[in-house]
């Protein structure tokens, strides 16, 4: 299928920009964590669960997708987030926790909320899923064409919410796309041994509804299968299954010893690394040049150092806030 | 009671439907999700005549699927509607525990109140008629335990209609537990606390206050639906041995209305606090320690409570009988609590 | 298939006997019920699930265990529970309430368990199979060739546990059978309203392993595709959905008002009785006379009338007792 | 402590694995299941070399399927195995509730002990390093609150070590839950509580026995697990000021070890209880009430407690600091306690 130039360098710009966001923020972490780790330490404690090399299975959907449209992810949602358009600043300092955040510094890196692109996330495994398909039924209801795009991982799909949802999803011919980013690890556990299918697409049968499998992150066919995806939803007929494999550079939270992988893995999989795909693409066929990158690449670098400078300087909230918010 | 004032009865299922009969009607954003609400009208009789009137679109039976329809009612919240969701049995919430309390309940904290989940969750509860261990309890506490909502347990009809009227239009999260006794149901015990006078149209009955049912003056009995039943009973017995029982209605699990306990206990000096669930961490313990805390120069005895012994709810009638509380436990209960 | 006579007159019984057991139990449990109904009145309270015409499902698999492999079923048990042998005098007596029962009267009709043919039961839908998943796991551990029965309604396959399950019994290639009872409601909610996709034997796909469907009640069909799934099972080859069209004659539950079903539906499926098609069967190829099962209906009255001659019998606990059994 | 005697130091995740591996030793019957159990070793260390040793077969990484694995250890119990199965946060309850309260912990009722749940279920709690509200809570209550359960929750290497051994054994089911801070993982903050003597080999530590964990004479502090140790900080604090704490270790949710909490009481006449829990409901109220009820003229201070307040653990660190609570908290408390 022929994908437009505006399409590939919009999903560039996101790729890149979620990637250099996470470079940022792989260095942010471990400030305050040495000489020893210690994950409560610094000016980003908690969890920290990183998307390098994931950035297809977002930009490629996102790209067909507007703030009408709803998205969950779970708690790996940097991505995701990017993708969907949130705002950076308030994003950035809600993981620094500081008042300026999208939650007041209350919810974290995993409970990032934006309304105005209707963005969420959590960290219960598969329970996102639910709230898209709660989102596509307001939807439905509503007699708009908007979509909800509940994203999650291969072991998500494991889930008992993963069965209810697309059946709910299915029944109702709710406009919702459930992409599975399939980077062959639920944390240490592979994808061969949590799963009894090959590719959750298959899984598709089960409510009657249509599954696309993405092959080796590719940006170029996870947008077309999303186009179909999306159109299908708003046409009103119903959900779709999109499982896309994917790279997990890092571990599965930052500190992760990952003695379960072959370092090998990550070093094959960055080879193959998505972004210069679509970059050397664009190269090849003319559609841009090395110089409107060096621009584009500025650009970015300069969004993403105004959003961390944002949250660097923010105040922390007040201790007593945390009695706040509660009840409205 | 006269019949010349004219007064208008009804039972706590009908109380419940119309409650929610008013709110759809005077917002669109309103509807319903549950197991057999439609044309069964729900199997407590909560939404009773309401699919004839609303139809599939705001009255929808959902798949055996909680935590598929009661999350989904995150994202209609998301959205801005006003989802009203019905968990059959209060026994069935372990399947659909996280969508409760780590997502309705949750959502508005940790997005700073950017996103609001004006969600009601109705579920019933309640035993004394034999359906055994895993569709009798109340868990009370188990909803009180948990931040981020706000959990109800009204015992008349017309406070199931003032109630419900008030959650659904509350922008915060609201569990709504109504007890299977007090619907008035045909197939079920009739008792006379099941029907009661209940207003015409609109009204709202506050979600976080406690009722005096009954003033007295010698011991405060605290209770919540079955077990303010029970009391009003046993007071009733004990004013004829001269014995002046003030009996106090929770109605709200959480919050907790301490100041209408406190000035009760302030009064009466004793307190005994009944509950239909669970012993261990549960109501009793949370209003004696209430006591503990803030009225203990007020106590002339030693608080007393009824509840669950920390047992299953058993099946056979005499063992459920046994277990939980009643007129005569509580009638004797007071005795002991006078002479303490 | 061929069938042989003495598997077939095994089921004749079995079917019949708990057909007579739900018969002598609508009666029963309307003593004290009349003329008001109150489910919490009579020698037998709380909430009843019969059986009537179901029966095919429970004996056309059955007939292929033995007392080492397990059955889990829902809330609607007793054919079951009279298919896998459980011993009617100590069931009958839980569900009178009775100190004799399997559970000392504290369990009641959803509730009986049964150690010597391992059978269980219990009130939440869905979640009796991850019990067998579990029994399946020890089977396995221990190198025997023993299964596990599930039991299930066509409404309890969109719950979460239906798929948490299945995929573990594919993914650990564990001797389970999964036996979906369609009688085309759950509760009020026909199977349309509940369900994406047709039937669930489709619902394999999702995990790699066979469905059977069994179209009309077909106690005979039942029997063959119950075989090729316990076969299968025992050979360590892994579990299998079977699907059965099968028929509710009553209420979801004994004084359900059924408003929301023709009456006339019950009746047309009366006209087609499993036992009846199974005895013509047996008649027609000669394989036993009305003689025949004279004695055998005989020999089942009697079990059964003996069984609730001993429930009605048996004491009742002490009150007190209501406290022994939390913890042993 | 003296170098002469020859004493083994053991961090709380290590004692945890030392008890599964002697326990799989001798009961072949005895086998692991959970997320991240194998090659992991369990993501808070509980499984740290069991796979190496007993292979796939007995420590069993499962996929995301909670109700699947832990419904299955159902089955596997009524085959008379012994799972041990790993719940990784117990925030996470809400995804299998059911199968835990409802079927482990109610079969053995309903059956009348015909069958019995020789189960154990270990789980993370704990707060205190920013991983916010789905992954900060204790629910200490929240499995209290639910008859058919055993609740512990050890605060050193030692009992967590004994106690997990008489939790494997036990014929009950039990909640076994660890506290992440507790475990002494090299990626966490170090402190000194997480490392302590463990005997080598087989013991056994009661399931339902609180611990003096420092005796005192003017004020009995309880808590459990992290609120033990600010407790016993606080007690050396207050020390230097004359006031002396005894300091209960709780150790066992449910069953309450009431005598000796009570018997403290009935020493220092003053009661301050310390949880990392939700206020509401909680452990605070339940052992609050306690003294309402068993040793009202004991007391001669209203009893005080400090809880979490009643809102989700929030992810800032300067928020949560101010709704768990410290040595700081406590010594606060106790003053006024004796002023009172
Ligand atoms: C219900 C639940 N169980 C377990 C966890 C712990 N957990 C967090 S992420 C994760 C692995 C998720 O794997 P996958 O879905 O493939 O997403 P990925 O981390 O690979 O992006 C697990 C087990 C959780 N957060 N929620
Ligand atoms: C988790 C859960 N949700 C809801 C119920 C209430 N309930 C009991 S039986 C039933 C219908 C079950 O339908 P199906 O699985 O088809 O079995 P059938 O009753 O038709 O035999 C429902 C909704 C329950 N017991 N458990
Ligand atoms: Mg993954
Ligand atoms: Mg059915």
């Amino acid at each position: 299928m022929e994908i437009d130039k505006k399409d590939l360098l919009w999903m560039y710009e996101k790729m890149k920009t979620s990637r250099y966001f996470e470079e940022r923020m792989e260095t942010a972490y471990l400030e305050g964590k040495q000489p020893v780790f210690n994950i409560g330490a610094g000016p980003v404690p908690g969890e920290m669960h990183l998307s390098n090399g994931q950035e297809p299975a977002a930009a490629g959907i996102c790209v067909h997708l507007t703030d009408n449209d709803t998205v969950t992810a779970p708690h790996r949602p940097h991505h995701n987030a990017i993708a969907k358009g949130v705002d950076l600043k308030p994003m950035t300092a809600e993981i620094f926790g500081k008042v300026t955040g999208s939650g007041k510094g209350k919810g974290g890196h995993m409970h990032l909320f934006d309304l105005k692109t209707k963005f969420s996330c959590g960290g219960i495994v598969a329970a996102g899923m639910p709230h898209a398909v709660g989102a596509a039924l307001a939807n439905k209801k509503r007699g708009t064409d908007w979509v909800a795009v509940a994203f999650i991982g291969e072991g998500a799909a494991n889930a008992g919410a993963f069965h209810e949802s697309l059946n709910l999803a299915a029944l109702w011919k709710l406009p919702v796309i459930v992409v599975v980013e399939d980077n062959a690890w639920g944390i240490s556990v592979a994808k061969s041994a949590s799963t009894s299918v090959p590719s959750n697409d298959l899984r598709g049968a089960a409510y009657g509804i249509p599954g696309h499998l993405v092959k080796d992150n590719d940006p170029f066919e996870m947008y077309r299968v999303s186009k179909l995806a999306v159109d299908r939803a708003r046409k009103g007929e119903g959900p779709t299954i999109i499982e896309i494999e994917t790279y997990r550079y890092l571990g599965h939270f930052q500190g992760d010893p990952e003695t379960y992988r072959d370092p090998e893995e990550a070093t094959g999989l960055r080879a193959k690394d998505p972004i210069e795909r679509v970059k050397a693409y664009l190269l090849e066929s003319k559609l841009a040049t090395e110089k409107d990158f060096e621009t584009l690449d500025k650009k970015i670098f300069k969004e993403v150092d105004e959003a961390y400078e944002f949250a660097i300087n923010s105040d922390l909230p007040k201790p007593e806030d945390a009695l706040n918010d509660v009840f409205c | 009671m006269s019949t010349k004032t004219k007064v208008r009865k009804l039972t706590g299922s009908k109380a419940m439907a119309e409650a929610i009969d008013i709110a759809m009607q005077d917002d669109k954003e309103v509807f319903v999700m549950g197991e057999d609400v439609a044309k069964y009208g729900g199997i407590f009789g909560s939404t009773t005549g309401l699919h004839e009137k609303y139809g599939d679109e705001r009255i929808m039976d959902t798949p055996i699927s909680e935590t598929g329809f009661i999350g989904a009612a995150v994202g209609a919240a998301g959205e801005g509607m006003r989802p009203i969701v019905e968990l059959m049995f209060v026994d069935f919430v372990g399947v659909v525990l996280d969508q409760i309390y780590n997502h309705i309940a949750k959502i508005p904290y940790m997005s700073g109140q950017a996103v609001k989940m004006p969600i009601t969750l109705i579920t019933a509860v309640g035993g004394g008629y034999s359906d055994a261990a895993q569709h009798s309890q109340c868990l009370y506490a188990t909803f009180g335990h948990l931040p981020g909502m706000k959990v109800v347990a009204p015992t008349t009809p017309h406070d199931l209609k003032g109630m419900l009227l008030a959650a659904i239009r509350d922008d915060n999260p609201v569990i709504f537990m109504f007890h299977k006794t007090l619907q008035g149901l045909g197939w079920m015990d009739q008792i006379d606390a099941s029907i009661g006078e209940v207003p015409d149209g609109d009204y709202i009955v506050p979600l976080d206050k406690a009722k005096v049912a009954r003033e007295g003056t010698d011991v405060t009995i605290v209770g919540v639906q079955m077990m303010t039943v029970e009391a009003l009973k046993a007071a009733k017995i004990l004013e004829k041995e001269g014995i002046s029982c003030e009996v106090i209605d929770l109605r709200s699990i959480k919050p907790i209305d301490k100041e209408t306990i406190l000035t009760s206990i302030g009064k009466t000096h004793r307190l005994l606090v009944v509950d239909e669930d669970y012993s261990a961490y549960g109501i009793t313990s949370e209003i004696a320690a209430l006591a503990a805390q803030e009225a203990l120069y007020d106590l002339e005895a030693p608080v007393k409570t009824l509840a669950v012994p920390d047992v299953p709810i058993p099946y056979s009638r005499v063992l459920e009988k046994f277990v939980i509380p009643d007129e005569n436990n509580i009638v004797e209960a007071v005795k002991e609590l006078m002479d303490s």
